[in-house]
């Protein structure tokens, strides 16, 4: 029952993604935490905390995509729900230093202390409960992406208009968050986390738990978006992406539509946030940097814009790709990161997934101009803009 | 009012582009249940009074009724599709990465919130309607056919049948015949004159045989206003509309 | 503190006797001036102030170049005979002169020679000193230069020296100056009440900030002079509001045309092409370092042409540039187009290629792009003062929005170029070659990049990161303008520059700059479109 | 003039022309006519260049095509109209008109009188964008564009489609002013029967990207023909 | 390979702080290669690990990850920002590694995984700020920044100083910037007219980075000289001004602990050698790198004195070690992890160098917690046994914030 209807609303390759993830999810923590050092299948701490890092990044990867990939709005600011959601999780972690801060004030975190402030800014307020921090993980992302959302949709700004704004509105942030004045930290943010749910944050066991927690959170957001695209929905996502003015001759409330994904997309990004801030243990405002949005958006286009698990593939592909240049020839990394992004857009113009994609319709091509018979139709598994010839 | 009774009541209609006036003083009735033929020279201003009518475009004077209540110059292009307007357009605009099928079903008449949409599924009943029209259209064939590979005229039959799926009460029908053979000519002028049976239809052509065939009142539009109306043989034999548009 | 001031008012009495003495007796022995002139080399800063107050005694008319030339650090002692000298580098050597006799000497190794340290506080003295000595200068320029230092020690003894020097003064600005100078000196004396409220009416008439500040302090005063002085603060007040706007709006034109000088090449690559050109910045910068490497080469083979060096940075840069955006578009981006969205994969990794080889070839640290001497300083214009460099920006600026403008709608370059943009699979049809047509205008948009990097270099600095400051800016105004509209990209530059400005003094520029954001994505809910929107039909085709 | 052999043409997996040859003679108007679908906008697109042919050869006035690019075959001497008008939207009609001196020879950089002859309208719109323009307008634009270029074959892809009946007339009396005064070369393609009937000095229809019949204007009404234009 | 000591250098080499930090690595592979000519240290040789952590400062976490646990580094030399030293910090105390921090920076840290040899704000800022009041006779102060942590802990530091002295709040203006500032003519052209009411005025610049030249470049061109206004930076050494003509500059000021231009002979030694190693006759050295030397070289000493490069026995063995400094006399280090250092003041010459004006008579001791701010006052900072606490209160008697 549940199975055949898990499968009505999700692909094929989205139900194997689902199921590494939640495989992963279980054997990682499992062969860090049980298999000894020496086992060939141990899994070094190391890299666990790695992968779970990669993994937060392919979850907002995810939540870009749904938006862009299907519904063409490119947000060049998606790393401020990120962003907003990794502040919500700091303030918590924040909270839960209490007395153990430099200054032993019960209260007050330590930047504030230090700032000379007397009691906590009512927007700190709450956030020593881990419920209603959680809430806000992916009310304050959601809120502001609704609020940013209704004015921009319904006046109808599209197309790198959007894009612009958004990116005006992570670098308004950054800007804002920069500033000791905000309460957030300034540009050295909010760090030195103590413990999670009253479990010591660096010890090895909360370190697994999260790595699990995330890659569970990413099955369900793949689950999540294969829903969405899979229902009618999703069908009038990608028809607005193709003719947007189309769609509202046919009845449909486009900016209600965008509204919709866009405030989801948001609240999947903050949640990515919030796995992410504890496990690299700092969150500052940095993350609100345009180029950080910017790069996620890349990670999309790597894997494969509209498909959905093309954006994780991209996202653990860049990074673990950013994580072994940077080590392996720090002085000339950027020359590599470049030239793949290069290869990749000149050469796989799907995206790595793409490239799968047009193996099989190589070969069916191959058959079919064998057969010469009448054009196979078009699987619809894989959908994409279509493309004018290139010049000449 | 006199607009009551009227399906579609247009009174006093300008707009202009820069200073062009598209509409001048543009008066059209049109009654329920009726088929109307409007024709008129390139530039006459057809496709802008669809535009008007549909919302994409505001007067800048006059009135728009529609059902003789519904002032449609306060809504906007969804709203208008949702009261029952629907159309097909002059160049066809179909949604190129979805399948043919797929085009039919975002068209097919049904709730259009976003929740509904999320948890829709499809019944036996739009199934079998999603059936007819491609068998209508002659696309059955095609059904997983993603639209952009269509030819031209395939995709005006796919338009056409879009427009059937969404069940309007009002079809705004703009050059429906363009690009199509003389026998698929005939094929849908029948079809149209079906569905005037129960609907309100607005049909702009330029291709004479069709027109005669619809068997419909005509409208003979000018530089933004009425020239004359009447039946085909009417109209066609003014001497100006002969002059500005049917040529000697 | 106290005693720094004491101290310099102390010279200046010397240099005023000594003037006194002047007539008399022109020079002094050399024989006797030498070991004064030896003194400077001091241990420590008390010993030089002594010589110079002992130099400055003599009163010979050589002492004022002697300091002269302390002061701007050209004074050295040779390490081996402990000789005091004046020299002038070249190459590893100095050029020296005897610091008297103004003799050539032979060259003194760098290494073996020591230069004489000044500070601030000396070269105040030194100038307050020499500024005595020259009052009566033949030379207009060390006239001028003395009653400015006059004007800034407002030192009351030095009132009889005015008095004299303005009575023979012809130059009618340095005997404005020198009037300036001795109201000043007059305010901060204990002169009678009506001799001071005179001062205070020829003060006011002058420089209205320097008036500010003297005025200020007599605000308080009880009595007339207080009240004269009041009087004077509050009309000088009501003139720098209306300058203040006045600055607000000349800055945020010059910052609008910075903002169009980053923006113009991208109006080209973005706004007409469609390309999400993530590279304009790294054309910009490759445009700022021609510019090192050109100023490089003269400074090395024809140092005399340095005056010269942005006008042959210009077509340089424009041509490195723009060479390297053809390549680029004959490499990456023809193969892209139709997939605009790609392009901005392609043109990052291509934009953190080049960061990369710029760090690899010239260093990570920023290099050094000098100011050619019409570039430096500045004018005053009004209460306000604008660099030269900024004035040159704007006109510089405005120059390459009308060239390009009458290339893109004047010639058959230019249209061609929009009509393969706006459909280029038909412009081919038209018999238009679209290859051509697309390297030219991916090259113009980044040679124009590249001429732009010219301009940034003379107020930015020139570093591997310095596309990467411009980009968003550069995205923002094109977008805020109106994509594919030259002008919206001008109105828009200059209208946030301007917001800009105005905002910085009350919000602060931080503040000020997030509002400047937030604006402008309201402003986007107005106008969808942009600024200078594009409407109608043709849009939507 | 131009001489089509064994031409195939694919859409990735999708074959659209099957082996199709045609000949357009000098002076000679050519109109080829088929259901919607059959191919014959790619076959149009094959001889301007805009699709590579995967099997056979096109040549004009004697040479191969090959793979020459689109704008060698406009400057060789082949005008295009294309289905859909594809006019230019954000250039001003004057502009549009314009854009087809790229093609002309130096002496030649003007706009014919003919044009404007022809198609009123565009007089009095020259400074309007051609996008603006009604649908009708857009398409005497299109073939007003073409007609710049001075081309030796011009290849319209059903240009009556949307335009007013006495327009129609008028561009039909044109295409045989072309053929007669100018002596240009027409291939045709077209839905509307009649005016093809009165125009054609030859015809071909297609049927599932094949020629499927060849022959003179008044074999049109052969039944056996016409089966393949019903429906 | 266990023949070699490995040690991690964590320096961005690209992005935004490249232009600060590759001279840092360049440093670090300098001081390797000539520890390595002195044959090593413990008798093997040292191997250095570089990674580029890329302005990014979650990526700083990650390498500073993968240089412990993967690449078993010794110990680490690295960091800029103070953003990037807070998202190390944590990774360092769980991993109970090393880190030597060679940048100046706000102070009010103080752990025992890292040993600062940058400059604490009391051994740049108050001395600088004395050094103007004195010598200048400055009586009115802009206090101009970029809007963020350094520059405000700094600047209010020194307004408590100020403030203290008897300086009234209205000759104070306080100015902050957005990163990468890059248009200065309001901000220029307001100190301007702070500067002219007649009382002698300064600007103290906590101004950062790349916004720098602009700044300067604008104050040359709008003509403030360092007579009527002089400039006092704390970010601005030799890197930075050979980015900029220094002839219109002449005579502002920087406050450092090191100066290329210092007389001593070991820094004539130093220079030498870095020039020989870099093949360049032109580099220049600079503050930080004198305090990477400095670090590097105690690492060395605590590790011989150690026997071993076990962290709990090199933190141990390392407070207390006194090395050389290159302004010819000796850093210590101190339980705090701080160091000791002259102050120096230098004006800017025309040729990129600074002239040293002013040099503390003595050496002055890191600050971790300032004495100016309320919150810290009563904080000291002890890692010897047995107190071994980095913020012990000593109003309440006891260790604050002590985890696990
Ligand atoms: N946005 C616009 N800006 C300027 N002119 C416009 C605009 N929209 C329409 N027009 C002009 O308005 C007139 C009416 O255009 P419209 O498309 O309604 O004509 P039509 O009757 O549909 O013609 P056709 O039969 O050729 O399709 C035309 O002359 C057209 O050029
Ligand atoms: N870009 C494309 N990609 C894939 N298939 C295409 C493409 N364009 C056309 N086709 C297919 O090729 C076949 C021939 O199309 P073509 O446009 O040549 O037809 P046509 O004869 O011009 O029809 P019409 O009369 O409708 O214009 C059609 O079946 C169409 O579906
Ligand atoms: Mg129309
Ligand atoms: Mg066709």
């Amino acid at each position: 029952m549940i199975t055949q209807w898990f499968f009505t609303h999700v692909d094929r390759r989205g139900g194997i993604a689902i199921a590494l993830l939640v495989a992963i999810a279980f054997l990682v923590p499992l062969s860090n935490l049980l298999l000894p050092e020496t086992s060939p299948l141990h899994i070094p701490t190391y890299l666990v905390s790695l992968i779970g890092k990669y993994l937060t990044y392919a979850l907002l990867a995810v939540a870009l995509d749904l938006v862009w990939g299907f519904c063409g709005i490119l947000s060049l600011g998606h790393g401020a729900f990120f962003a907003l959601g990794g502040y919500a999780m700091g303030m918590y972690l924040m909270r839960q230093i209490g007395p153990r801060g430099v200054y032993a004030d019960p209260v007050l975190p330590d930047f504030m202390v230090f700032l000379n402030w007397k009691e906590l800014p009512w927007f700190w307020h709450g956030f020593d409960n881990f419920w209603f921090a959680a809430l806000m993980v992916v009310l304050v992302p959601g809120a502001l992406a609704f609020g940013f959302g209704w004015l921009a949709f319904r006046s109808r700004v599209t197309g790198v208009y959007l894009s612009i704004i958004t990116q005006a509105l992570t670098y308004a942030l950054l800007l804002a968050f920069f500033r000791n004045d905000m309460g957030f930290g300034g540009n050295n943010g909010l760090t030195d986390f103590k413990d999670i749910l009253g479990f010591n944050i660096q010890a090895g066991t909360t370190r697994s738990m999260l790595f699990a927690a995330t890659a569970l959170f990413l099955a369900l957001a793949v689950f999540v978006s294969s829903f969405i695209i899979r229902s009618k929905l999703g069908k009038v996502l990608v028809g607005v992406r193709d003719a947007e003015s189309r769609m509202r001759f046919l009845g449909y409330r486009v900016d209600r539509y965008k509204l919709f994904v866009w405030t989801i997309s948001a609240m999947m990004a903050g949640i990515a946030g919030a796995l992410y801030v504890p496990q690299v243990g700092i969150i500052n405002p940095s993350e609100f940097e345009p180029a950080n949005s910017i790069e996620a958006v890349i990670w999309v286009a790597v894997g494969g814009r509209g498909t959905i698990i093309g954006p994780i593939i991209g996202a653990v592909l860049v990074n673990f790709g950013k994580t072994y240049f940077t080590a392996a020839f720090p002085e000339i990394w950027l020359f590599a990161l470049g030239a793949l992004f290069i290869i990749v857009t000149l050469f796989l113009p799907k995206g790595i997934l793409g490239l799968y994609g047009s193996w099989k319709t190589k070969l069916a091509d191959h058959a079919a101009r064998k057969k010469d018979s009448a054009p196979p139709p078009v699987a619809a598994e894989n959908v994409h803009l279509p493309e004018p010839q290139a010049a000449e | 009012m006199k607009a009551q009774d009227t399906l579609l009541y247009l009174d006093g209609v300008s707009v202009s582009f820069d200073g062009f006036r598209a509409i001048n003083n543009l008066s059209l009735v049109l009654q329920a249940g009726e088929m109307r033929a409007i024709i008129g020279p390139n530039g006459a201003g057809k496709t802008t009074m669809m535009d008007i009518i549909t919302g994409k475009t505001k007067p800048d004077a006059g009135d728009v009724y529609f059902n003789g209540e519904v002032d449609l110059t306060r809504h906007d292009e969804a709203e208008i599709a949702l009261l029952g307007i629907g159309r097909k357009f002059q160049k066809p605009t179909v949604f190129e990465s979805h399948t043919v099928e797929d085009n039919l079903v975002l068209a097919l008449s049904g709730p259009r919130s976003a929740f509904s949409a999320l948890f829709h599924k499809q019944s036996a009943n739009e199934a079998e309607r999603i059936e007819d029209i491609l068998y209508t259209i002659r696309l059955n064939g095609k059904r997983d056919w993603l639209a952009a590979n269509l030819s031209h005229g395939q995709k005006q039959w796919l338009e056409i049948g879009m427009l059937l799926a969404q069940d309007p009460k009002l079809l705004l029908v703009d050059e429906p015949v363009a690009g199509m053979t003389d026998a698929e000519t005939a094929e849908t002028a029948k079809l149209l004159r079906e569905i005037a049976k129960t609907r309100s239809v607005l049909v702009v052509e330029h291709d004479m045989h069709f027109v005669r065939e619809l068997d419909a009142k005509v409208t003979c539009l000018h530089e933004g206003s009425v020239l004359a109306e009447g039946s085909l043989d009417f109209v066609s034999n003014d001497q100006r509309v002969i002059e500005v548009y049917l040529g000697r | 503190m106290r005693l720094n001031r004491l101290l310099s008012v102390f010279i200046l009495m010397l240099g005023v006797c000594c003037h006194i003495v002047q007539s008399h007796a022109q020079t002094v022995d050399d024989a006797k001036l030498r070991p004064l002139v030896q003194a400077l080399a001091g241990d420590n800063f008390e010993d030089t102030t002594k010589a110079i107050s002992d130099l400055v005694k003599t009163g010979d008319p050589r002492v004022s170049k002697i300091l002269d030339a302390l002061s701007a650090g050209d004074l050295y002692l040779a390490k081996a005979d402990k000789t005091v000298f004046l020299g002038k580098r070249d190459g590893s050597d100095y050029a020296a002169t005897d610091a008297l006799t103004g003799a050539k000497l032979d060259p003194v190794p760098r290494s073996a020679a020591e230069k004489i340290k000044v500070n601030n506080r000396l070269r105040r003295d030194i100038a307050a000193a020499v500024g005595g000595l020259t009052l009566m200068s033949d030379n207009i320029a060390e006239r001028r230069s003395a009653a400015e230092a006059i004007l800034k020690t407002r030192d009351p003894e030095s009132i009889p020296l005015l008095d004299q020097a303005i009575a023979v003064e012809k130059d009618a600005s340095v005997k404005a100056l020198m009037q300036q100078a001795k109201a000043a000196a007059v305010l901060s004396s204990d002169a009678a009440d009506d001799v001071k409220i005179a001062a205070i009416t020829e003060v006011s008439a002058g420089n209205s900030r320097d008036a500010l500040g003297l005025l200020t302090p007599l605000e308080n005063v009880q009595g007339p002079v207080g009240e004269a002085a009041k009087a004077a603060i509050d009309s000088i007040n009501t003139k720098l509001a209306f300058w203040n706007a006045v600055q607000n709006v000349v800055y945020g034109l010059s910052l609008g045309s910075v903002l169009l000088l980053a923006a113009i090449g991208l109006a080209i690559t973005f706004g007409v092409m469609g390309v999400i050109n993530m590279a304009h910045g790294e054309m910009v910068m490759i445009g700022a370092y021609t510019t090192f490497v050109v100023q490089q080469i003269i400074r090395t083979s024809a140092p005399g042409l340095f005056d010269y060096s942005l006008l042959i940075a210009l077509p340089a840069a424009f041509l490195v540039s723009g060479g390297i955006g053809v390549v680029i578009e004959r490499g990456i981006i023809r193969f892209l187009y139709g997939r605009p969205l790609e392009t901005l994969l392609a043109t990052w990794g291509i934009s953190l290629v080049l960061q990369q080889a710029i760090r690899s070839w010239f260093g990570a640290s920023n290099v050094q792009v000098g100011n050619p001497s019409w570039m430096a300083g500045s004018f005053d214009l009004g209460l306000i003062t604008l660099t030269w460099s900024r004035l040159w920006i704007i006109v510089f600026s405005l120059s390459v929005f009308a060239i390009l403008q009458l290339v893109l709608k004047k010639t058959m370059l230019g249209l061609r170029m929009r009509a393969v943009t706006q459909n280029r699979r038909m412009a081919s049809s038209m018999g238009i070659r679209t290859p051509w047509v697309d390297a030219l205008t991916f090259g113009l948009g980044s040679g124009i990049a590249g001429i732009a990097g010219v301009a940034l270099s003379q107020i930015d600095n020139v570093s591997p990161n310095l596309g990467q400051g411009y980009i968003i800016d550069s995205f923002m105004v094109v977008v805020f303008g109106g994509v594919g509209n030259l002008w919206g990209t001008l109105v828009g530059a200059m209208s946030l520059g301007i917001a800009n400005k105005f905002l910085e003094p009350f919000a602060g520029a931080v503040l000020g700059k997030i509002v400047v954001l937030v604006l402008i994505i309201l402003f986007i809910q107005k106008r969808p479109r942009g600024l200078f929107a594009l409407k109608g039909r043709a849009i939507e085709a | 003039m131009l001489t089509i052999e064994n031409a195939s043409l694919h859409y990735g997996a999708a074959q659209a022309l099957r082996g199709v040859s045609l000949q357009v003679k000098p002076k000679s108007i050519t109109c080829v006519l088929g259901r919607n679908g059959v191919g014959k906008t790619s076959m149009l697109r094959a001889i301007v260049g805009q699709h590579p042919l995967s099997s056979g050869s096109i040549s004009f006035e004697g040479s191969a095509l090959g793979r020459k690019p689109p704008y060698d075959r406009a400057r060789a001497g082949i005008a295009f109209v294309p289905q859909g008008r594809e006019i230019f939207p954000l250039l001003t009609v004057r502009e549009n008109l314009a854009t087809g001196f790229a093609a002309a020879t130096r002496g030649n950089r003007n706009v014919p009188p003919e044009v404007f002859e022809l198609f009123p309208v565009l007089k009095t719109m020259l400074g309007r964008r051609g996008g603006d323009l009604s649908g009708g307008q857009q398409q005497q634009l299109a073939i007003g564009r073409a007609l710049v270029t001075r081309p030796k074959l011009l290849v319209l892809d059903e240009p009556t489609e949307g335009i007013q009946p006495s327009i129609i007339k008028d561009i039909g009396r044109a295409i045989q002013f072309l053929r007669d005064q100018a002596g240009l070369a027409i291939l045709l393609v077209e839905q509307y029967l009649d005016f093809c009937r009165e125009l054609a000095d030859h015809v071909y229809i297609m049927d599932r990207g094949e020629i499927v019949h060849s022959g003179d204007a008044a074999s049109l009404d052969k039944p056996e023909v016409r089966k393949f234009l019903t429906v | 390979a266990d023949d070699t000591i490995k040690v991690g250098i964590l320096h961005s080499l690209s992005g935004t702080m490249a232009i600060s930090e590759t001279t840092l690595k360049d440093t670090m592979l300098f001081l390797i290669d000539e520890q390595n000519k002195k044959g090593g240290v413990l008798g093997k040789k040292l191997e250095a690990v570089v990674v580029d952590p890329a302005s990014d400062w979650p990526l700083f976490a990650e390498k500073a990850r993968q240089l412990i646990e993967q690449d078993k580094v010794a110990a680490v030399f690295g960091c800029w920002t103070s953003s990037s030293r807070k998202s190390v910090l944590p990774v360092f105390e769980e991993l109970n590694s090393m880190l030597f921090y060679p940048v100046q920076y706000e102070g009010e840290e103080s752990s025992r995984n890292v040993f600062y040899t940058g400059a604490a704000p009391n051994q740049q800022a108050i001395p600088a700020v004395d050094y103007l009041a004195k010598e200048e006779g400055v009586e009115r102060w802009v206090l101009a920044g970029t809007d963020y942590v350094y520059p405000q802990t700094t600047n209010k530091i020194l307004k408590a100083y100020l403030n203290a002295k008897g300086v009234k709040d209205e000759d104070i203006m306080i100015n902050y910037t957005p990163f990468g500032q890059s248009d200065w003519q309001t901000i220029v052209s307001d100190i301007k007219k702070f500067g002219s009411t007649g009382k002698k005025t300064a600007v103290v610049s906590t101004i950062n980075g790349d916004a720098n030249v602009p700044f300067y470049k604008e104050l040359a061109n709008q003509g403030i000289k360092a007579e009527d206004i002089p400039v006092v930076a704390f970010s601005v050494g030799e890197e930075e001004l050979a980015g900029l003509d220094t002839k219109p500059l002449v005579g502002h000021l920087a406050a450092w602990n090191y100066f290329q231009s210092v007389d001593a002979d070991a820094n004539a030694e130093f220079i030498k050698e870095w020039h020989a190693y870099t093949k360049n006759d032109k580099r220049v050295t600079n503050d930080p790198m004198e305090a990477t030397y400095i670090g590097f070289n105690m690492w060395v000493k605590a590790v011989e004195a150690a026997g071993t490069t076990d962290s709990n026995a090199v933190i141990d063995s390392i407070v207390g070690t006194s090395v050389p400094n290159l302004s010819g006399g000796y850093a210590t280090m101190m339980p705090n992890h701080h160091i000791t250092k002259p102050v120096l003041i230098g004006e800017v010459q025309d040729d990129g160098q600074f002239d040293i004006v002013y040099q503390t008579p003595g050496l002055v001791v890191g600050d971790e917690w300032s004495d100016y701010l309320p919150g810290s006052k009563d904080l000291i900072s002890d890692w010897r046994k047995p107190m071994s606490c980095g913020n012990f209160n000593i109003v309440s008697g006891k260790c604050g914030g002590v985890t696990n």
